[in-house]
């Protein structure tokens, strides 16, 4: 199955996903309009398009760049160095890009016989994000769920043990969201 | 070896190790040196430099790489693999020709009791006494066979499974292929920490290694070293070293439960099911041979071996189908019994990190050790006492070589297949394990009982 | 009970035909190096401790640049000005130099950018580069100082040779 | 699957009551591999409960390659997976050249596939041996690892480092190959062939092993996609996935190779995978250097400080482990604005929970050491 025969029969069946504006070069990118229809379009996807394969789930705050205030936790203790190095590059904001309090969640399915990968984008706001746990259809959701809630926090509503998992439990704050600082913590003596 | 000095020679300049292009502030002239542009040539073009290593750290260089493909191309032109073989030969050489010198230890033995009576009736002491301290030294003696055997032992183990591994184990401490290294460690153990965790059972804790290691040395007693070299002549020695066998388990499973930790309660609770299942068919599979020889004293079973059929010898093993059958089971009931490779779920390290000695330390820990290679002396001593005949000569016109070296050897030969399966196998599952036993050797132990009475009805 | 028979004959054969393995590399020679007494030399391309020359570098702070664990850092050298003494004037030379070893990634991405020839910052092929404390770590170069660089000892307040690098090769020949 | 689990429901029946165990396996243990801890609920020696707990090793790669430029990153990635570092190199670079619009030279591209498959096999390596640890049979690792330092020799000649090679960068690879180091990896290659016949004698068709790993851990293959899973573990179960064939890259459908798949998904079946994955890895890199024709290693033009223009890219292969992939945000500046990396040993991992419930304490080991997980990735 080709990319182009996939979004014409994705029209056909799915109506209501749309062809995302950035597409994920080389893979077809469709937009999913809001979390309400989500479990059901993904339940779809997999019980009549075969896209049985959850091969990713990821998520990209569109805040704007890294505020490097707070990012490196203890100031350098080597005498040549400058007090607190600084992060190899400072990422300044590029003009005229849409920066948006939003969470982008991406999901990336497979139909293994078919080799045909389908990325879908969905929008959420950055203050209580929140969205339909896919734990139900696909168990790989569920570490990869755990994942995106520990560094970018947002919440898989549904999900049966949403914990973190990467980060230790007395850090605070969500590491991979932009405006992330980090808080002092017992280890940083 | 005389490879470092040539390389040094052909450094041109006598190059300090640390190389110092330019003294800080003394030699500016050394500095304008260095900072001469240079011509910089392709680093991969150009063949490696004499490398200079430091003084302190590097004696030998090897300048190329040790690759196997290199290496086992001709392995006779690498001067240490023709160094090992002539050791090797050498000490087989060397031990052959000191048991031809000496003779029967057996013979030497008697000298020595007509001696002490002797030095007993001149002080006209009781008769009772010259037994008394003949008994007294073949205790000291058995009892040092197990206390050098854990060293001989764990060293051979060492080089074995290094050698097996492509490696060569140790090989500084004592200068000559480590010799030194188990005596050593040994030292070590005993200079370290003991330490005893809080949640164990104190007492437990610390009598469970001595009654592990206790049987085993007691087991010895009826063991026989050579032609009538045994501690005791006891007319029921199987009877006798299987009975006390037995009580280490007892041991083992204190040790697991006593230490407080779960991996260890874990590996008793395994060690207890093992060892009392596996003591059945290392019983039944020797009935056969007690059946032929008809005494169940140790002695007797290797006298009945004695004599040659056209040239072979009339050991155990090579009677057909029975002898091999219960020589199978019994190593490997043996091998169950000293807790060792393919079945070490007891101590299992992958699984149970150490098992039942997981939280000892120091002594405590090394008595395991001993007790288990005392086991494994035990068992190579009882095949070759069962099944190769004992101290007899594999050869009928061997008259030299006394009975104590083949003896000795035969063991040796099997404490090698004890390490050689040990570093070949994988581990058994603990159901398979028990599975194996009881439906598989204990059938076939039972099995081959029928054999030889079949053998011996028909014969 | 023929398939039974057959299937012990198989796992016995299996059986011996694995100690057959492990027998023929019993008699095969070792193929392990002695490390303290027998030293491998590594390959030209081998990256082990950074090396640095003062006298070559030109204070173009590509490597810093380069570095992706920002453990490089250096201070231009600078003359009086001839017109005015009171302001100083940068020139391409270095005045100081560090590499945190701590940091270090060992990636050759500083000697690749380095623009100088012969090379200004290179890997040596030593691999025995060993700390005993901290302040070790940052190596730091003057003019004059050897290649090895010295450590600036906290506690002592003084610069000091590193004892830890051991030099296997003229150091030289990476340039 | 869940008989252990209903475990507890029959003993409330019996007059005999016993009560459960919780046991920490690890993150202090010989057989996790890293700083895993399982931690296991067992009644006797069945476990009838296991929670994995990672993140030990968690090192925040995502967040530093938004601090860095794309030639930095590409350091990072060696620490991920850093038994095969050269798939993860790769799969940065074929991210950001797809970015970047970067096309690598047909030299360059073969020494990929070559060095990503000498990689591959000196990973199996590493399993084998360590697999044969976590069984009990000690004397396969270092055979493996005998094998395996060769390969990283190999490597050492040709990128300087022996984990982590930094070799793979953006638009072609570090440096090429000199005529001396194909003929060291020809005789790697012809030594190495031997070698895995004796292995297969050692371990793969050794009784106990056979015993021990066949009918253990068995992924039906639907729960085996359904759980994510990727790699041989997946391909242990029957099911026909390879990056390598479903999504080629750096030119892999020019290449003859086979994918092993196994029956059941067993241990046995994923072991054997991996060894089989071995031979054809042998092949690959026979018709690599075969392949390898005079040309440029490294794409013309490629910038000191890349910055992409705005956009998304997704690159996936198949690493040693599985289906490695990278999702790469750019936003016009000169480090990543997002990166994403979706780890299959983060994948493989999770699916114990649910695999080792009813099995016995030696099985939890047997399945665990068969996921083959590297915790410098489940972490990154």
């Amino acid at each position: 199955m080709t990319q182009d025969e996939l979004y014409s029969k994705l029209a056909a069946e799915l109506p209501h996903l749309e062809k995302a504006q950035t597409q994920v070069k080389d893979y077809l990118t469709m937009r999913l309009p809001s979390a309400d229809r989500l479990l059901e379009t993904v339940r779809a996807l997999k019980e009549r398009l075969g896209f049985d394969y959850l091969e990713m789930v990821s998520a990209t705050d569109w805040l704007g760049p890294v505020k490097p205030e707070g990012y490196i936790r203890n100031p350098n203790p080597i005498v040549f160095m400058a007090e607190g190095a600084t992060p190899q590059s400072i990422p300044t904001a590029t003009p005229n890009f849409p920066y948006r309090p939003m969470i982008e969640l991406v999901w990336m399915l497979a139909n293994i016989p078919e080799k045909i990968r389908l990325v879908l984008k969905l929008e959420v706001p950055r203050e209580d994000a929140a969205v339909p746990s896919l734990c139900g259809l696909f168990k790989a959701a569920d570490w990869q769920e755990r994942e995106i809630y520990d560094l970018m926090g947002v919440a898989f509503t549904g999900h049966p043990n949403l914990t973190k998992i990467l980060t230790p439990e007395f850090l605070q704050g969500h590491p991979l969201r932009k405006d992330y600082v980090h808080v002092k913590d017992r280890f940083d003596e | 070896m005389s490879e470092p000095a040539k390389e040094k020679e052909a450094v041109p300049a006598a190059t300090p190790a640390n190389v110092v292009p330019a003294g800080a502030a003394a030699a500016p002239a050394a500095a304008a040196g260095t900072v001469a542009p240079k011509p910089a040539p392709k680093a991969a073009a150009k063949p490696l430099p004499t490398p200079v290593f430091n003084e302190r750290h590097g004696k030998l260089i090897l300048n190329s790489r040790y690759w196997p493909t290199e290496l086992w191309k001709s392995p006779w032109s690498l001067p240490s693999y023709r160094k090992g073989a002539l050791v090797l030969f050498g000490l087989i050489a060397g031990i052959l020709l000191t048991g031809a010198a000496v003779g029967e230890l057996s013979r030497w033995a008697d000298k020595l009791y007509a001696l002490i009576a002797a030095f007993v009736a001149a002080r006209h002491w009781p008769a009772v006494t010259t037994d008394a301290v003949w008994d007294l030294i073949k205790i000291l003696i058995v009892l040092h066979v197990v206390l050098i055997n854990g060293l001989w032992a764990i060293w051979w183990e060492r080089k074995i499974s290094a050698h097996i591994q492509s490696r060569v184990g140790p090989t500084y401490a004592g200068g000559w292929h480590g010799w030194a290294q188990t005596l050593l460690d040994g030292v070590k153990l005993l200079l370290k920490e003991d330490i005893t965790p809080t949640a164990a059972d104190k007492w437990v804790h610390a009598l469970a290694p001595a009654i592990v290691v206790a049987p085993v040395i007691i087991a010895f007693a009826p063991v026989t070293f050579g032609k009538q070299l045994a501690a005791a002549n006891l007319d029921m020695g199987v009877l006798y070293i299987f009975a006390f066998a037995g009580i280490s388990v007892i041991g083992v499973i204190m040790a697991g439960w006593a230490s407080g930790n779960k991996y260890s309660l874990l590996g008793g609770l395994r060690a207890s099911a093992q060892l009392v299942s596996y003591e059945l068919p290392r019983g039944f599979s020797i009935v056969p041979v007690l059946m032929f020889a008809g005494s169940l004293n140790l002695s007797t079973i290797a006298d009945a071996q004695a004599g040659y059929w056209h040239g072979l010898p009339r050991w155990f093993i090579f009677y057909p189908v029975i002898g091999p059958l219960a020589f199978v089971i019994f190593l490997i009931a043996s091998v169950a019994e000293t807790n060792r490779t393919p079945f070490d779920i007891p101590e299992a390290e992958s699984e149970l990190v150490s098992g039942f000695h997981t939280e000892y330390s120091g002594m405590k820990w090394s008595i395991f050790f001993l007790a288990e290679y005392g086991y494994v002396l035990l068992a190579s001593f009882l095949l070759a006492t069962f099944f190769l005949g004992g101290g007899a000569s594999p050869f009928a016109f061997d008259h030299v070589i006394p009975s104590w070296i083949w003896m000795l050897g035969k063991a040796m030969l099997m404490m090698f297949t004890f390490l050689w399966i040990r570093w070949t196998f994988p581990r058994l599952r603990a159901d398979q394990l028990m599975d194996f036993n009881w439906k598989f050797l204990l059938p076939w132990s039972f099995a081959n009982i029928a054999f030889a009475g079949l053998f011996l009805l028909f014969r | 009970m023929i398939e039974y028979f057959s299937k012990v004959f198989r796992g016995a054969w299996a059986t011996v035909a694995g100690m057959m393995v492990t027998l023929k590399y019993m008699v095969k020679p070792s193929v392990t190096v002695h490390y303290p007494t027998e030293k491998l030399v590594p390959f030209e391309r081998f990256r082990g401790a950074l090396l640095f020359d003062p006298g070559t570098c030109i204070s173009c702070n590509l490597c810093v640049k380069a570095c992706p664990s920002t453990c490089i850092t250096l201070e231009n050298a600078t003359i009086p000005d001839p017109k005015n003494p009171a302001i100083k004037k940068k020139v391409a030379k270095v005045d100081w130099y560090t590499i945190d070893f701590g940091k270090c990634n060992f990636c050759r991405l500083c000697e690749e950018s380095c623009p100088t020839k012969p090379k200004s910052v290179w890997h040596s092929l030593d691999y025995e580069v060993v700390f005993f404390s901290r302040d070790e770590m940052v190596r730091c170069w003057k003019a004059g100082t050897k290649f090895v660089g010295q450590y600036w000892d906290r506690k002592e307040k003084a610069f000091k040779d590193p004892e830890g690098q051991i030099q296997i090769q003229d150091v030289q020949a990476r340039r | 699957m869940n008989k252990g689990a209903m475990a507890p429901d029959q003993e409330q029946d019996t007059p005999l009551k016993s009560d459960s165990m919780f046991i920490n396996l690890g993150p202090q243990h010989p057989s996790t591999h890293g700083v895993l801890r399982v931690g296991l609920t067992i009644d006797g020696e069945m476990i009838t409960k296991a929670v994995p707990d990672v993140g030990y090793l968690h090192r925040g790669t995502s967040k530093l390659a938004e601090v860095r430029g794309y030639h930095h990153c590409v350091v990072l990635t060696d620490r991920w997976d850093y038994v095969s570092a050269m798939p993860n190199n790769l799969v940065f670079c074929l991210a950001a050249e797809r970015l970047m619009g970067l096309n690598v030279p047909p030299r360059g591209d073969v020494l990929r596939v070559l060095m990503c498959e000498l990689n591959r096999i000196a990973s199996h390596l590493l399993f084998f041996g360590t697999y044969g640890i976590d069984i009990g049979a000690f004397t396969p690792f270092l055979y493996a690892f005998r094998e395996r330092e060769m390969i990283l020799d190999l490597f050492e000649m040709v990128s300087g480092a022996r984990l982590t090679y930094n070799y793979i960068r953006l638009g072609g690879v570090m440096v090429d190959v000199t005529d001396e180091w194909v003929a060291k990896c020809r005789e790697f290659i012809e030594y190495f062939k031997p070698r895995l016949d004796e292995y297969d004698t050692l371990l793969t068709y050794n009784p106990i092993f056979m015993a021990r790993t066949e009918k253990v851990g068995l992924i039906p293959p639907q729960t085996a996609v359904n759980w994510g899973l990727s790699g041989p573990n997946l391909r242990g179960s029957g099911v026909n996935y390879d990056v390598r064939k479903a999504d080629p890259y750096c030119g892999y459908e020019q290449y003859d190779f086979e994918i092993p798949l196994g029956k059941t998904g067993s241990c046995w079946d994923r072991y054997f995978c991996r060894v089989s994955e071995m031979r054809q890895s042998v092949r690959i890199v026979l018709q690599a250097l075969d392949k390898l024709a005079p040309g440029p290693v490294m794409a013309p033009g490629v910038a000191k400080v890349p910055k992409p223009q705005p956009g998304e890219a997704y690159a996936h292969v198949e690493g040693a482990r599985g289906d490695l992939g990278i999702f790469l945000v750019s936003d016009g500046q000169a480090s990543p604005y997002r990166m994403h990396v979706k780890a299959p040993s983060f994948m493989n991992l999770a699916i114990l929970q649910e695999l080792l419930v009813g099995n016995k304490v030696s099985d939890v080991i047997a399945i665990l050491g068969s996921t083959d997980i590297v915790l410098g990735e489940v972490d990154r």
